[in-house]
């Protein structure tokens, strides 16, 4: 057992609970986008790592590129929406967001 | 020694996650996701991904930062956080079951048996990248097209024509 | 031919919106939805035409690269489309098709907005559909994942960014977890391609990483339940119909969370996972889970769309159940309900669109006897739910009885009786909406209502037809199925 | 083989023709009444040509092979073209009834498609080979009676609407659990195939609990006596004519001849039988609604008719069928003359009625005649069905059933005199009421007519049944 590895593992699963425990402990909407992206980071953390274990360092690259792109283009649409509902509520609370139900 | 960096920005990456999740201002979390996003662009370095490290650098770190740093004071929303965390108390308690059982995981992960796992990469070359992304990741690359397509119709729609309703 | 499926498949799209946005703003507004007319109607064309021209070279698929030729042999993500795709890829033009004459007459001045994220949708979808390599299809389900986002949020209403922000929070999370699976999977396989990942896991108990593996089979599964909105993880699903403008519910509610969703799941199952009882069998305890969790919430709700939703949740369990049976008459079933499903839930989505469009409320305590005034939207909507819950001649008995035939066969007795008695439940919401909203007397303040003329009565006319055409010459179907060898 | 084109013209005739009706209607109603009556009438005729054939011992048959076993195709033996035929001559009166009783009232483009369609998936119901196909049929079906049934469009009616249609497909649904259970063990949805074998408890249970809910046998009967909110015609057709009878063909079909059973169901379905025809027996006894009665009165009769096909004997199943014929014609007869009283009165409480038959004089002989009948007294139609149905039990193994009908009899005796007495005797209650419309009391008149003459002349159709049944079980 390579001890890097076992510490990049842990290092990823930290960030996801992270992430998770940061997504039900709070109310603010940006904060919710915040979470996601900690969780984000340990999955590039992941991709890096089995490129770096199985080789195959080029192809992880390029993985990685690809998702930061994507990762980008959901956070800002994630913020827009979030600051559009800031504009109609006044606050960027969750729980001013209950107008589905059933 | 660049095992011992790789350990030391992987602790201070998962101190500034941490920080980004538990500080009461926004600004100083948004700073943090930053900081932590740094810190994971130089893990790459250490462990070989150049491109990527300089892609995570330049734009999470960056570019997300900025986006945030704008979201937050668009939206007012730096000090009333303050006041949400406090009332949180039965949430809170979610977090010992939830170690709980990722400690649990992990440790099944790390101590089955003959499981090895060992970082034998060596530095991919910018040729190997090259080839990688632009002969074998065409869908990669119109996907990315298009996503890009994608965030542009969502600013129109979001921030351009938000007015004229 | 693959020229012919590159160009028809991927870049007409891409083609539309470079046509829409390089003319002047008021130009595009005006010719986008003809456009979109044209692209969907292509599409559908296209696909039929690639069934023809696989019959006719008796292949089962063509592989194809995009730009320019792709000789390197690990990891090259090639593009193919086979019998399957090739449906899915009918139906994605067929209910973009039905959303794009919904919006023609709901969606007023936001047309251009609208199509062009509609052709990013078909983009994304058709890349769904074609691609052979995992992390393309990532790619890919992100690119249909945003484009819905914003299509939801397209009115700029309280509702509708409600609505997109909790489905953008789910999704996120569930592409996080496909994502992180699929880079536990790399690290044992060195390669994302689906024929290499099969090869790679087809002993993967005796792989050098299998703990990591195990771990990545769980996020998986997690993952894509959360995207096809199976059971437990659901909760978005409803909130995002909901409150999604009328022709975007029908693209949602059609095909979009399918294909994100189920499309995804069974294409990776089938190709990449093969032959994994483990994932299989969690599957069908889910599979069951939504079938009778989705037809038992939707007998409790209030608005049109939010019963359409669970009935959708309860619907997708089926064609969940048709995968995780195994065999291939599963599969067949599985891929004719997929079919069924984007017809049927397409005609109901449109069908309140137009309750909505004349009445201006989706809220069925509100409705009543609607059936004197809107004669079309009323035969269609009881033409698909009885498509729905599966009574016969319509379409969806013929497809439900193969899922259920082959879970009976390969799987359990048990489990194919509860699927098929749930559908009572399915008959009892059926029964519920048509009493509040068509049957029954007519409410006092519906006398003035008139049918939705026009370009939405026409698309669920089409619809109807499909669905009634399918069920009836569903024997001809099968003796062809037979007599290429599928059955 | 020859003649295949009579049995396609019987089915589809009514079952495609029920599609044009409302287009028809929308431009002459007159015309669209009288194909209506033409579609219902070319079934029964085809049915009475395809007769001679289905008796002689070569039965059409018209197959179409599909893969995994999902044979399609219609024969016609006896059983089918004499139910066909039942089914079909009482349509056919009901449908002309219609005429008078539904012309004042909104969505009857939509009455006369869902009557045809109605009469046509009874017609490919009874020409099955395939137990797909009778689902199907059978679906179908509830999707009319659902319609019919809300004809009137009220919250409450529509509520009972879905009533019978949730409980007829939870019903069918049970069925065809047992019916995939059928096929996982035979391979086929064939019938022709799987002739003989023998079922597995949990199939077959499976089985009559769809023939229960659909022929309204306790304990799923309670769907029925709430049917009565439909119009007359309808009930009449529900209950008369086609919908509970196809619960009876079914299981005529399958158990009678079909599938070998345990000789432990020879016992339990007669006493399903007696006890539902005892049971609703005594609650027709205490209802004050005159359809509720009838409808009641029909779920006893419906009784008798299993326990003559389930008693286990020749003649008892004769009987049972010569009953469906029977009971077809008077208890049509009877709903229809309900209908008439309803019509003129605008009530259907038969203590607010009185002294009718001042007024209504052929409605009541029409009655009195049709509720002989179904009482079974001498000569009519109804007597010798009954007395071969309980002859049989008698003969069968376990005879002490036949004393449990024969209470059933005379308990049907009472509760018919008792409506017939309140009703068209007594007091005049409603001075100013006149006699329905000609086509509404012309039909009450031929049935009636029937009734008695099927007894006068009772030779030929028991004659014909009991070769039916003899063909059959020798098969």
């Amino acid at each position: 057992m390579n001890i890097v590895s076992a510490i990049i593992l842990t290092a990823a699963l930290l960030m996801i609970i992270a992430g998770m425990f940061c997504l039900v402990r709070t109310y603010n909407l940006i904060r919710i986008i915040i979470a996601i992206e900690i969780a984000m980071k340990a999955i590039t953390l992941l991709l890096v790592f089995a490129g770096a274990v199985n080789g195959n360092m080029a192809l992880s690259q390029t993985f990685v590129i690809t998702m930061i792109v994507i990762e980008v283009i959901v956070a800002v649409v994630a913020a827009g929406i979030a600051i559009s509902l800031y504009h109609k509520n006044g606050n960027v609370d969750i729980r001013e967001l209950t107008n589905l139900k059933g | 020694m660049q095992q011992f960096f790789i350990v030391l920005c992987l602790v201070l990456m998962v101190v500034a996650g941490g920080a980004a999740v538990m500080l009461r201002s926004m600004l100083k979390s948004t700073i943090s996701l930053g900081v932590a996003s740094a810190l994971l662009a130089a893990v790459l370095f250490l462990l070989g991904a150049f491109w990527a490290a300089i892609f995570e650098l330049s734009v999470c770190s960056g570019l997300i930062t900025v986006v945030f740093v704008s979201a937050v004071s668009l939206t007012n929303s730096d000090r009333k956080d303050e006041e949400h965390v406090k009332e949180h108390r039965a949430r809170v308690a979610a977090l010992p079951a939830i170690l709980i059982f990722a400690g649990a995981s992990l440790l099944f992960i790390l101590f089955s048996h003959d499981f090895n796992i060992v970082i034998s990469s060596t530095p991919a070359s910018f040729a190997a990248f090259k080839e990688a992304l632009w002969s074998l990741r065409q869908s990669d690359i119109l996907g990315q097209i298009i996503a890009i397509l994608a965030g542009t119709f969502a600013v129109i729609v979001l921030f351009k024509e938000r007015d004229n309703i | 031919m693959i020229t012919f499926a590159t160009i028809s498949f991927l870049g007409l799209p891409l083609l539309a919106i470079l046509l829409l946005n390089v003319v002047s703003k008021k130009t595009g507004g005006a010719i986008s939805i003809s456009v979109g007319y044209v692209v969907a109607i292509i599409q559908m064309i296209a696909a039929v035409v690639c069934m023809a021209l696989l019959w006719m070279h008796g292949k089962d698929f063509i592989e194809f690269s995009l730009f320019w030729d792709m000789n390197a042999t690990l990891g090259a993500a090639k593009l193919s489309v086979d019998l399957f795709s090739l449906v899915v890829l009918f139906c994605i033009g067929m209910v973009s098709l039905a959303s794009l004459l919904t919006a023609k007459k709901t969606i007023g001045e936001k047309t251009l907005n609208y199509t062009n994220l509609l052709m990013v949708i078909m983009l994304g979808m058709n890349g769904i559909a074609v691609v052979t390599d995992l992390f393309s299809l990532y790619v890919f389900l992100e690119i249909t994942g945003i484009a819905s986002f914003v299509l939801i949020a397209l009115l700029n209403d309280k509702r509708g960014l409600e609505g997109a922000f909790k489905y953008l929070v789910m999704s996120a999370i569930a592409s996080a977890l496909i994502l992180g699976s699929f880079a536990l999977i790399f690290t044992q396989t060195g390669s994302l391609v689906y024929g290499d990942v099969a090869k790679a896991l087809a002993d993967w108990r005796n792989a050098q990483y299998a703990p990591l593996l195990i771990v990545g089979f769980v996020m998986f599964i997690a993952g894509f339940s959360i995207k096809a909105g199976i059971a437990p993880f659901h909760g978005w699903l409803p909130d995002a119909y909901q409150s999604a403008p009328a022709s975007v519910s029908v693209l949602l509610g059609g095909i979009v969370t399918k294909m994100a969703g189920v499309y995804a799941l069974i294409r990776v199952l089938n190709s990449v996972f093969v032959a994994m009882p483990m994932i299989n069998n969690t599957l069908l305890i889910l599979g069951l889970i939504s079938i009778v969790f989705g037809a038992v919430a939707a007998c409790g709700q209030k608005d049109f769309k939010r019963i359409l939703a669970y009935s959708s949740i309860s619907q997708i369990g089926y064609i969940i159940l048709g995968v995780a049976s195994g065999s291939l008459l599963g599969f067949v079933g599985a891929m004719l309900h997929f079919f069924n499903h984007a017809t049927f839930k397409t005609t109901l989505f449109v069908n309140s669109a137009a309750v909505e469009m004349q009445t201006g409320t989706t809220d069925i305590d509100q409705l009543g006897g609607l059936q004197a005034r809107m004669p079309v939207t009323a035969v269609s909507s009881i033409l698909a739910f009885l498509s729905m819950a599966g009574i016969p001649p319509l379409a969806g008995f013929w497809s439900k009885l193969l899922i259920i035939i082959a879970v009976w066969q390969s799987v359990s007795a048990v489990g194919g009786g509860i699927a098929l008695a749930a559908s009572i439940f399915t008959a009892a919401y059926f029964l519920i909406l048509q009493r509040k909203v068509f049957f029954g007397p007519l409410e006092d303040h519906l006398t003035e209502v008139t049918e939705a003329k026009g370009t939405i009565s026409l698309a669920a006319v089409l619809l109807s037809i499909v669905t009634v055409a399918f069920g009836v010459l569903f024997p001809v179907i099968l003796n062809f199925l037979h007599l290429q060898g599928i059955l | 083989m020859e003649g295949q084109g009579i049995i396609f013209v019987c089915i589809f005739v009514p079952l495609i023709g029920a599609f044009l009706l409302p287009i028809v209607g929308r431009v002459m109603p007159r015309l669209r009444n009288i194909l209506a009556l033409l579609f219902v009438i070319t079934a029964f005729v085809t049915a009475v040509i395809a007769l001679p054939q289905a008796l002689s011992g070569t039965p059409i048959l018209w197959q179409m092979k599909l893969p995994l076993g999902f044979t399609m195709g219609f024969f016609a033996d006896g059983l089918a073209v004499f139910m066909a035929m039942t089914s079909s001559l009482v349509a056919s009166i009901i449908v002309f009834y219609s005429f008078g009783y539904i012309e004042h009232y909104p969505n009857q483009n939509e009455y006369y498609m869902m009557v045809v369609l109605f009469i046509g998936s009874m017609m490919g119901l009874v020409y099955s080979t395939n137990l797909l196909l009778i689902y199907l049929f059978w679906e179908i079906s509830a999707i009319c009676c659902w319609r019919l049934i809300g004809f009137y469009r009220g919250k409450d009616i529509v509520l009972r609407a879905d009533k019978a249609f949730l409980m007829t497909v939870g019903g069918a649904l049970l069925m065809l659990i047992g019916f995939i259970s059928v096929y996982m063990q035979t391979g086929t949805f064939n019938l022709l195939e799987m002739q003989g074998n023998t079922i597995t408890t949990a199939a077959m249970v499976l089985i009559l609990f769809g023939i229960l809910s659909k022929s309204a046998t306790l304990p799923l009967h309670t769907w029925l006596p709430d049917a009565g909110v439909a119009p007359s015609p309808v009930t009449s057709l529900l209950h008369a004519a086609v919908l509970v009878k196809i619960g009876v063909y079914v299981f005529a079909r399958l158990f009678l001849v079909n599938f070998q059973l345990d000789p432990v169901w020879d016992t339990v379905v007669p006493v399903i039988a007696g006890v539902s025809a005892l049971v609703s027996a005594g609650a027709a006894m205490v209802e004050t609604d005159i359809k509720r009665i009838i409808a009641y009165s029909t779920i006893s009769q419906l009784g008798f008719i299993f326990l003559g096909l389930s008693c286990g004997t020749m003649v008892g199943a004769a009987g049972g069928l010569l009953y469906i014929l029977m009971h077809s014609l008077a208890k049509g007869g009877l709903f229809l003359c309900a209908g008439i009283v309803e019509h003129s009165t605008h009530t259907k409480d038969i203590n607010k009625m009185g002294g009718l038959a001042k007024r209504l004089p052929i409605t009541a002989v029409a009655f009195a005649l049709c509720a002989f009948s179904v009482m079974g007294i001498p000569p009519f139609g109804g007597f010798f069905a009954k007395y071969m149905v309980i002859y049989g039990a008698a003969t069968s193994a376990s005879p002490w059933l036949a004393v449990m009908f024969i209470i059933g009899a005379v308990m049907t005796i009472i509760y018919l005199l008792r409506v017939f007495i309140k009703v068209f005797f007594g007091e005049l209650t409603h001075p100013d009421i006149k006699e329905g419309s000609w086509e509404m009391v012309s039909s009450v008149a031929i049935l009636g007519v029937l009734s008695l003459l099927g007894g006068i002349f009772i030779n030929l159709p028991s004659y014909v049944t009991t070769f039916i049944i003899e063909s059959l079980l020798n098969l």
